[in-house]
């Protein structure tokens, strides 16, 4: 129990920096940390500081990795642990940049996932591209430490398309933000 | 369905509804006519809900026949398609969201009031546009106890709800409700939501359906060890709750405060050792008068709170004991089987269709809903692929399949 | 050919007669009569006189019928000899009425099909129920007597939702509009 | 297609592609990119329209990948998703129709200009909301030779065409076309239609677009007799028509006056004692360079014009003689096999495929398309079940096969 708050608490602060760091939208995403906040009996770390560290890591390579969790177009790709929605690798993007025609939502759900090559654990982080309809291919669920709507950060079933300009959701990407280090 | 059933299905609606044919003696037809369904709801009916289709479908359980539809949403947006429906059965409410150009441009929200008969819309109610988009979308919407206010969940991902008066056919307020989502009735002028530390908050009403009260209660689950799900069904003052472990959480609403029951487990040793586990998008369906509660099993590991359901487990709630273990209709043979006309009553569609249920995995459905009749079924949905077994709620016997439901079935209702 | 021509002649009047009989939407309707004749070599009666006449006639019985040409949720029903679209028999109408919500165009092609039951030829107005998305249930394609889009009168690809507050389209009746008298 | 080819495609892409992360030093991934496609359209791509899906989407034939997609219409209207390409291949411009309410509501036509890198909309250019709504949709846009005008085809039921300028973004003109239909290219400055006595109507512009000049031809087809179907293929200066009997009808739009050619059958005695005739939505496709016109052909009865095609004949247009008669690919085991993932390559795979292709019935394709380059590809689809397969179009080898193409294909278009 309280190894996994920590955990929650980690990964939410890596994502509210993600976040804050990705985007211009700070007001909506300063609301936003502070709802999340709201329902949690947690402190967030404010997102004007947490803007101004770096915590960027390269993605670890998959060469080498069998097919189904080494091709993005897999819904077992290793990214994948917590995707809910159309694989972009699928739908005109790649497994970190949205289809032509759409726009990558700056706020997002985390995951974290293991590499199978180097074993690390990492912090993805699953952006919804936004405007235009369902992409219909590589439909992928996968609820690996999914939670219900009301823990909103953690959860799948939100089309995540805010602070878009449209709010139409068409396929899903699974971008490597960071690793996560073991509680110690 | 054999045919025969579809034709003496046919001849009971004629009866039923105003302009039908009679089919004994013909006489001229006119062009025009449009079919009114009668005051009040057969004791089968249910709608289900269409992502892709953008709508709402009515069906009758007992001839398996659609009986219409109600359309709402445009393409890229309102994927939440939670019809209410008035006490009376006068009136159908569904918060609906659109796009000037479709999945793009001007977004207006608002809430539609269909009338009962004719599916046709009588009213629209303007609402903030910013409705939670969510999959399927269990407990988007609520009407008040009294039916007059109905209340709208929205996430932008700043959370609140919007009330609407719909006998005025007014929007009365937006209520701020942080870090708390979703919304189920809890009274004539109450609502409550589910917060992300396992509270619960209460938003009440004036007599207007104004100046709203927000109170938070104390926390009645533990959102990380042992999250509940949303997809909870109500029993007269009393809502039912599942978590994640399959533990029953009571949520009694006749009071002034929410009274939260003794939870209690679904599962015993031998369940866990099985790796059972609750499943699916709609996942628990009751029986009031009987007192029976429906649950959408599997086996798998943890975090499998959407796989689809392989039976359905059936619990008295007077004494939680588990009554029955139903194994589901395979949606896949359904759908095979009703597609290439395959006709059990004769010997070789009995083979094939055996043949089928022999060879192809079942891969479980993904809701269930009951009828409050005392003869209720009990009905049991796939979306992928698209299928409907109608069943007897008592034995689990299936009466019937309904064939073509839709394509991306998403919540099913009953009236 | 001429023999067709005189089929093509008979069906058209009686099709506007019936079309101007159950519409008030005259003014369209006498100018979509002009511009069918537009490009057809042959007249058309006048809207205004065809409406006059009755040519009303009680549809066959389809009691004893096999249910293959005998059960309007059928394709292979008698009626649906020229239709294309989903039944409205399977989306809450019958082969004659429109599902509730939905509004029955005024405007329609035209079909003849033979009842199995006592031999006779029957014209079929084939009007589309509007104002609701694609029913898609017991979608039925037939094409006897079909001709292309500019042959408009003939075709069924179009959506024949017209003069309806929805163009939309849901589902397609056929409705027993009279009889087709063997040429003499 | 086995996963080698789309992986070695990803690769491929991503090279193509401007934010494609290279796979073999991974770097810091960033959130927001968005992939743009290359200046000029690869040889083997091409679009497919989606009555369900409401969108046009890309297909690089090459690696079967599904490169972008473009919206179009709302769920209730603008059936027809008909894309137009500027010789440049800088745009794509889309006659759209709109409700404000999904199916109802307040209509809206324009004309949408998309970018053909971004496949963002550039601008919108209104149109009367008159637009005709047909199934499939075949000739209903056309862009003047020279890029400039686009005209829309209107049915209300009363005909007209809308004249747009897609370089000013200015609606132009309506011009009324009693009694003709559809719309094809004749010149920079004029379209050409068809009419129900089996006339041509030709439609000349001005400079602006305007002062419509419209004349009818004399009668070059029989439309009681044996009418010609819409779906016309052009090869430079000549469109080709088929007839319902298989009879192929030149018209020549390079003089100041439509040239109508020689009329020529597709079908000798044994090929009509046989019952072979032309069908489906989109059944001719010819390859310029080549002179090979490729020919959707089933077995049937009369009035079967529609029915899917079960072969494809391709024809030598400098001799009018049969080539090659190829048989298209069973689209339901095309479809099984892929959704099921059996890999041809393994023994059990090419197994259970030969078994499919034995047991399963092959109900046709509806749609054939072929690329212009010096090594084209036969694209054939079929939209119940949704399948694409991709053949060489000189040999009819099938290359590959597209899985989940869309749920309700109509037209395939290439850039």
């Amino acid at each position: 129990m309280t190894d996994a708050r920590r955990w929650i608490d980690r990964w939410m602060e890596r994502g509210a920096r993600q976040l804050a760091r990705r985007t211009s939208r700070r007001s909506l995403l300063a609301r936003a940390g502070a709802i999340m906040v709201g329902g949690m009996t947690l402190p967030l770390l404010p997102v004007a500081r947490a803007a101004t560290d770096d915590g960027r890591v390269p993605p670890p390579s998959d060469d080498g990795l069998p097919t189904a969790n080494g091709d993005p177009t897999q819904c077992s790709y290793w990214r994948h642990c917590a995707i809910d929605g159309f694989l972009c690798s699928c739908c005109g993007g790649t497994q970190a940049a949205c289809p032509p025609g759409t726009e990558m939502s700056p706020v997002t759900w985390i995951g974290t996932c293991r590499h199978p090559g180097d074993g690390r654990d990492y912090i993805i982080s699953y952006n919804d591209c936004c405007g235009a309809s369902l992409c219909m291919r590589c439909k992928c669920t996968r609820t690996e430490g999914e939670r219900p709507v009301y823990h909103t950060s953690k959860n799948n079933d939100l089309l995540w398309c805010f602070g878009t300009k449209s709010r139409a959701v068409h396929c899903s990407v699974a971008v490597v933000i960071g690793v996560a280090t073991k509680p110690t | 369905m054999p045919r025969a059933a579809i034709i003496a299905a046919a001849i009971a609606l004629a009866a039923a509804i105003s302009v039908a044919p009679a089919r004994a003696e013909p006489e001229p037809e006119t062009v025009g006519a449009v079919v009114t369904l009668p005051e009040s709801p057969a004791p089968h009916w249910f709608w289900q809900s269409d992502t892709l289709l953008k709508r709402t479908a009515l069906f009758d359980g007992d001839s398996g026949r659609m009986l219409g539809t109600i359309n709402s949403g445009s393409a890229g947006v309102g994927f939440v398609i939670f019809p209410v429906f008035s006490p009376d059965h006068r009136e159908i409410y569904i918060a609906e969201s659109y796009y000037s150009r479709g999945v793009r441009g001007d977004r207006t929200d608002v809430v539609t009031v269909y009338d009962g008969r004719s599916l046709a819309p009588l009213a629209e109610i303007g609402i903030p546009p910013r409705r939670a988009e969510y999959f399927p979308g269990n407990a988007a919407s609520a009407l008040s106890d009294d039916g007059r206010f109905m209340a709208v969940f929205n996430l932008t991902p700043l959370t609140s709800l919007s009330i609407v008066d719909v006998k005025s056919r007014t929007f009365t307020a937006e209520v701020p409700t942080p870090g708390c989502s979703l919304v189920f009735a809890a009274g004539p002028r109450r609502f409550f939501m589910l917060c992300a530390n396992g509270a619960a908050l209460t938003v009440s009403l004036d007599e207007a359906g104004g100046a709203p009260k927000v109170e938070r209660t104390a926390p009645f689950f533990k959102p990380i060890e042992d999250p509940i799900t949303e997809k909870a069904v109500r029993r007269g003052n009393e809502w039912l709750f599942v978590s994640f472990a399959g533990v029953i959480h009571p949520v009694d609403v006749s009071g002034p405060q929410l009274a939260f029951g003794e939870p209690w487990p679904l599962l015993d040793d031998a369940d866990r050792q099985g790796n059972w586990r609750v499943g699916g998008l709609q996942h628990l369906a009751v029986h009031s008068a009987s007192g029976r509660l429906y649950v959408l099993m599997h086996q798998g590991g943890p975090d499998t709170h959407k796989d689809p359901g392989t039976e359905v487990w059936v619990y008295d709630l007077a004494n939680h004991r588990r009554l029955q273990q139903l194994s589901v209709v395979n949606p896949l043979v359904s759908f095979i089987a009703l597609q290439s006309a395959i006709d059990p009553s004769t010997t070789s569609g009995s083979l094939s269709r055996w043949a089928l249920e022999k060879s192809l995995p079942n891969p479980g459905v993904e809701r269930i809903v009951v009828t409050q009749d005392a003869n209720p079924v009990l009905l049991a949905g796939s979306s992928m692929p698209p299928s409907i077994t109608v069943h007897d709620a008592m034995t689990g016997e299936m009466l019937r399949e309904i064939s073509e439901p839709g394509l991306a079935g998403t919540l099913m209702f009953t009236p």
